[in-house]
């Protein structure tokens, strides 16, 4: 079979899927976060935007203060262990500079929701949220009563979450073919079922490697082409956080970042110098310069290799 | 990453009450949760207490289990002490999806790339909350919150008005269904005061059995039934229960207990004094365990 | 951390951890079928089973055969495309020599019966079922209404599953360290959740492999030590199947099956000669001869190694 | 593995009518799909039509389309000759797992370890199910029956009544899955006969839209929209629609495919005659596609 190259710049897979008032996943537990998609948003000045992420961290809060987004689904928000997320605390605390829709969750139930969206289920059950005053502020909670008898034979009621399909999910991986069939490793999180639950989908790489590469490996491609519809490459696209064997997380900026967004001008003339001040993302890494990447680089941890065997 | 396992040290309430709506000067109380190594601004804790104690008296309590949830910084030395005393083969799993890691550094986030390299197995977030989690195979969830009531309820979203919070706060992460399902919590409190320990929680995020049960949930694991704080050791056995005070550490009254807690505490009727960590455990939490001091302080 | 080391014979494992009455599962999906777990439960003349397997195939006729098994849960019973079961047939088609309670499901209704038992759920939603005249004859499929309006603003119905949660759980795999986390690769079906939905779980494995094996690629571990209670090594044991990279499927025999289960003189004596014939699976294998196993080698095509990196 | 996907050839029904209970003499029906290519026991198709026609219709019919869910045997010869002719772009999706197969030998099973080696990618069951198959990401789906009705409704379990069957035949598999979420499904039946073609099914394992929908559940695919059998090709376009017949086989009357289907079939009103083969297509099948004639027959 012939393949489609899906292949396309940052700038073109926002510009083609990323469209104003439409819902957004961006997707990757604290691991291979796709910052440089976000930095893309900002530049593009895309507004009114429904921004799902379970962990709302640092390129949350730069596309709050970018003045993206109108409405947060999430179930975590704060700048890891490392502090706050000024900005995101401001919306929601104090409508400043706007009011900020905020959809609360917890992990599971995003993971849940995400399951009903790859799965076109009209919900999904979890052992959850009982007793939780989350039902009271989420009307997306719900229950349902199981027709089978529960332990003690009466009937048994359990909570649902509705399905989340997302205009687009954007994830972040370190290597894909020009079709799409997409490989990751280290904390792999959600990010299948996150493009599965999409209409459209965008995977940044660091790098775009031979068809060979993956199809030596197919248990590896945990997001398979017919799922994809843009492969963009972009090298270190997940700083400040990490992509395991390429580059290690960015401590230092994490807890920057509690400072820099604590004050809205700082934020913003951050923001001008990192995100509008820059072309594109080789802009936005060459402006570190490489001493700081070497500072980040890791070494080697190859895994051993498995036999998919031949026939002889 | 999350108030469920990253860290059990709650973020730190602002020092005014009510939480001041627009108060600019309130501390960062986000997310603060100290488990970043370099985050050198946490006092002192109060009472004459310190991490060593709380970590000593946490890895104790996990004698014989099997399998823990648990977040960076307090759970780290816990559970590692722990391994190399009274629970060898306990197995710790991480929110971010790890299992059974071998880190060749100390780990200063749950998804340290360090906690990857050289694991056992990493797993995807649907088997981790999925089978690991729901499926039943956590014995015993560390975690922290801003609040905690008698019940054992926690509260990691909002100070104030959910819709117009004073402080907003991480949210549940996965610390409510790690409160769910896991045989029983654990929560470590760094400062017990009668605003942490609450009478009326400002919200419920992770609630205990008995407000699943009165929200029609059938319950499947404990909740907490252990808290340790700077002042002592809380226990209940779960669902119908209270929290009561059961132990204290030396030096420390019942009165003072009572006094730092926002309901009328309990107190077990033959209350103990917490032993002092022996020499052995010190030594091994400053020399193996954590050598360079990166969450001893 | 210390491991337990829970490898075990598989006469041990099978008289553990099988009981008369109980349920077992048996999965691999073509691939990795633990067939000499099947013989050796045969050997031990277990009775009274309640057998799960999506796909009732070769070791189930056997199992039949042996007079273990009185009841089957499954989605498909057939010898794979080569032909009949025909112990399986005369059971169902003519309660010969004895009934066969048989409980039908779609392939997806199993893998949901798999996931709500992985993940202690009251039920499993799915699309599958509606119209199906299996619903006329399984009690366990049965109705709920989403509480979230459909598409067309009317209230969805959709079927659900209930959970399974087998007694024992046995799979195949191609490797797993001491303490039993289990690497498979090639096509890994519904093992994870299978095993993960069982109070025991044994691990049949290829080879048994130092721990630096394993920890040098954790996302190749599809069923950590946690949810296994016994790891047997025993090469070969998935014969007449397949093991990707180890040996290839003997086509051979699957045909010859539909001849061999035909007849039950047949069928009884060749259960004699290679089950009961045999003390176990060693003596199995040694039986068909170097030669024999010569013919379903497999040649290498290994996979490129991936790089989990290290800090500096 | 499944009549769901192996193969689109049904089991061959017993030769009796009723299926005889003790007949020992019965051809195996149950799973003697002819998907191994050594089973050299299936009688040319009858009708004067063979493998390559219904091979080179059933590509034709993929034109556009972007993935399939299929087997091995005829949808192999089929999805290949689509591959080289009208649909160089189309994906394979076998009930395995596998997807974008790049085998170095013919596939004899939807799981030949050969179609694995090379793939690009192989998925678990509940991904593979439920992500790709109920997620919506299948065009066409390819399905066998023993029964298909006027609705396209199939029976892959029973002859006879379920509990007490004259012949227990495979049952769904996956075949029911595919009914429900393939946008589009197309059967193959190598001998068009009134007790294949039946008024009524004698079990209704995989139900089309309309009995979905007789049944309160929202059907998300069209169900069979088209049959090809050996002496022509019959079309519905989703519910609401009876099968009807608009394609003969060169040399086939309408008459005789009427009185080989067990209702009162339908007729298009411009019917057209089938296209035979090109020299083409038959030379991509014989040359690049089964040049050992595994599966053509």
């Amino acid at each position: 079979m012939d393949h489609v190259d899906k292949t396309m710049t940052m700038r073109d897979a926002i510009a083609s899927f990323v469209q104003d008032g439409g819902t957004v996943a961006l997707e990757g537990f604290t691991h291979l976060i796709p910052t440089a998609a976000g930095h893309e948003i900002i530049r593009q000045g895309r507004r009114d935007l429904t921004v799902v992420r379970m962990t709302a961290d640092i390129v949350v809060d730069q596309m709050l203060a970018g003045g993206c987004v109108s409405r947060l689904v999430s179930s975590f928000v704060g700048n890891s262990a490392a502090g706050s997320l000024g900005e995101l605390r401001r919306r929601i605390e104090r409508a400043d500079p706007d009011p900020l829709v905020y959809e609360e969750y917890s992990h599971y139930g995003m993971v849940c929701r995400y399951l009903a969206g790859a799965q076109r289920l009209p919900f999904y059950p979890l052992r959850s949220y009982g007793g939780s005053d989350l039902t009271g502020v989420n009307q997306g909670l719900r229950k349902v009563t199981s027709p089978y008898p529960g332990p003690d034979g009466e009937p048994e009621q359990v909570y649902v979450v509705p399905p989340l399909n997302p205009d687009v999910t954007i994830v972040h991986a370190q290597r894909a073919d020009r079709s799409g069939n997409t490989q990751l490793w280290g904390l792999t999180g959600i990010q299948a079922e996150a493009v599965y639950a999409a209409r459209k989908a965008i995977v940044v790489v660091e790098e775009i490697v031979d068809d060979e590469v993956v199809r030596s490996d197919p248990n590896r491609t945990l997001i398979p082409a017919h799922a994809v519809d843009a492969v963009v490459e972009c090298p270190r696209g997940a700083h400040p956080s990490f992509a395991q064997g390429y580059y290690d997380r960015d401590n230092a900026f994490y807890r920057a970042w509690s400072h820099i967004s604590k004050d809205p001008e700082r934020l913003r003339s951050w923001l001008a110098e990192w995100v509008y001040g820059t072309r594109d993302h080789a802009e936005y890494t060459a402006k570190f310069g490489e001493e700081f990447w070497t500072s980040l680089a890791v070494g080697e941890a190859l895994s051993l290799p498995v036999n998919y065997g031949r026939r002889l | 990453m999350t108030t469920a396992a990253t860290d059990a040290t709650p973020p730190r309430l602002p020092a005014a009450t009510p939480p001041q709506r627009a108060g600019t000067a309130t501390p960062q109380p986000v997310g603060d949760t100290s488990a970043e190594p370099s985050g050198a601004t946490s006092p002192e804790p109060v009472g004459g207490t310190s991490s060593e104690l709380l970590a000593v008296v946490a890895s104790r309590a996990l004698a014989g289990r099997r399998t823990v949830f648990a977040g960076i910084g307090l759970p780290t030395l816990a559970t590692s002490l722990a391994q190399l005393t009274v629970a060898p083969r306990l197995e710790v799993v991480y929110e971010s999806g790890v299992c059974g890691a071998h880190p060749s550094h100390l780990p200063e986030t749950i998804a340290d790339a360090v906690l990857i390299t050289g694991a056992e197995a990493v797993l995807t977030m649907p088997a981790l909350f999925g089978y690991v989690l729901q499926g039943g195979h956590i014995d015993v969830g560390f975690l922290g919150a801003a609040q905690i009531d008698k019940w054992g309820n926690l509260n990691s979203s909002v100070i104030g008005d959910w819709h117009s919070p004073g402080v907003r706060l991480p949210g549940s992460g996965g610390a409510m269904e790690v409160m769910a399902n896991a045989r029983e919590v654990f929560v470590v409190m760094r400062r017990h005061t009668p605003r942490s320990f609450t009478a009326e929680l400002d919200f419920c995020t992770s609630p205990g059995p008995d407000r699943a049960l009165a929200d029609g949930i059938r319950p499947l694991g404990a909740g907490v039934t252990k808290v340790i704080t700077d002042l002592g050791v809380l226990e209940r056995a779960g669902a119908g229960e209270e929290l009561r005070l059961v132990a204290v550490h030396p030096g420390v009254t019942v009165g003072q207990v009572r006094e730092a807690t926002g309901w009328d505490l309990k107190v077990a009727e033959t209350l103990a004094t917490v032993e002092p960590p022996t020499e052995e455990e010190l030594r091994l939490l400053r020399e193996d365990v954590d050598p360079k001091r990166v969450y001893l302080r």
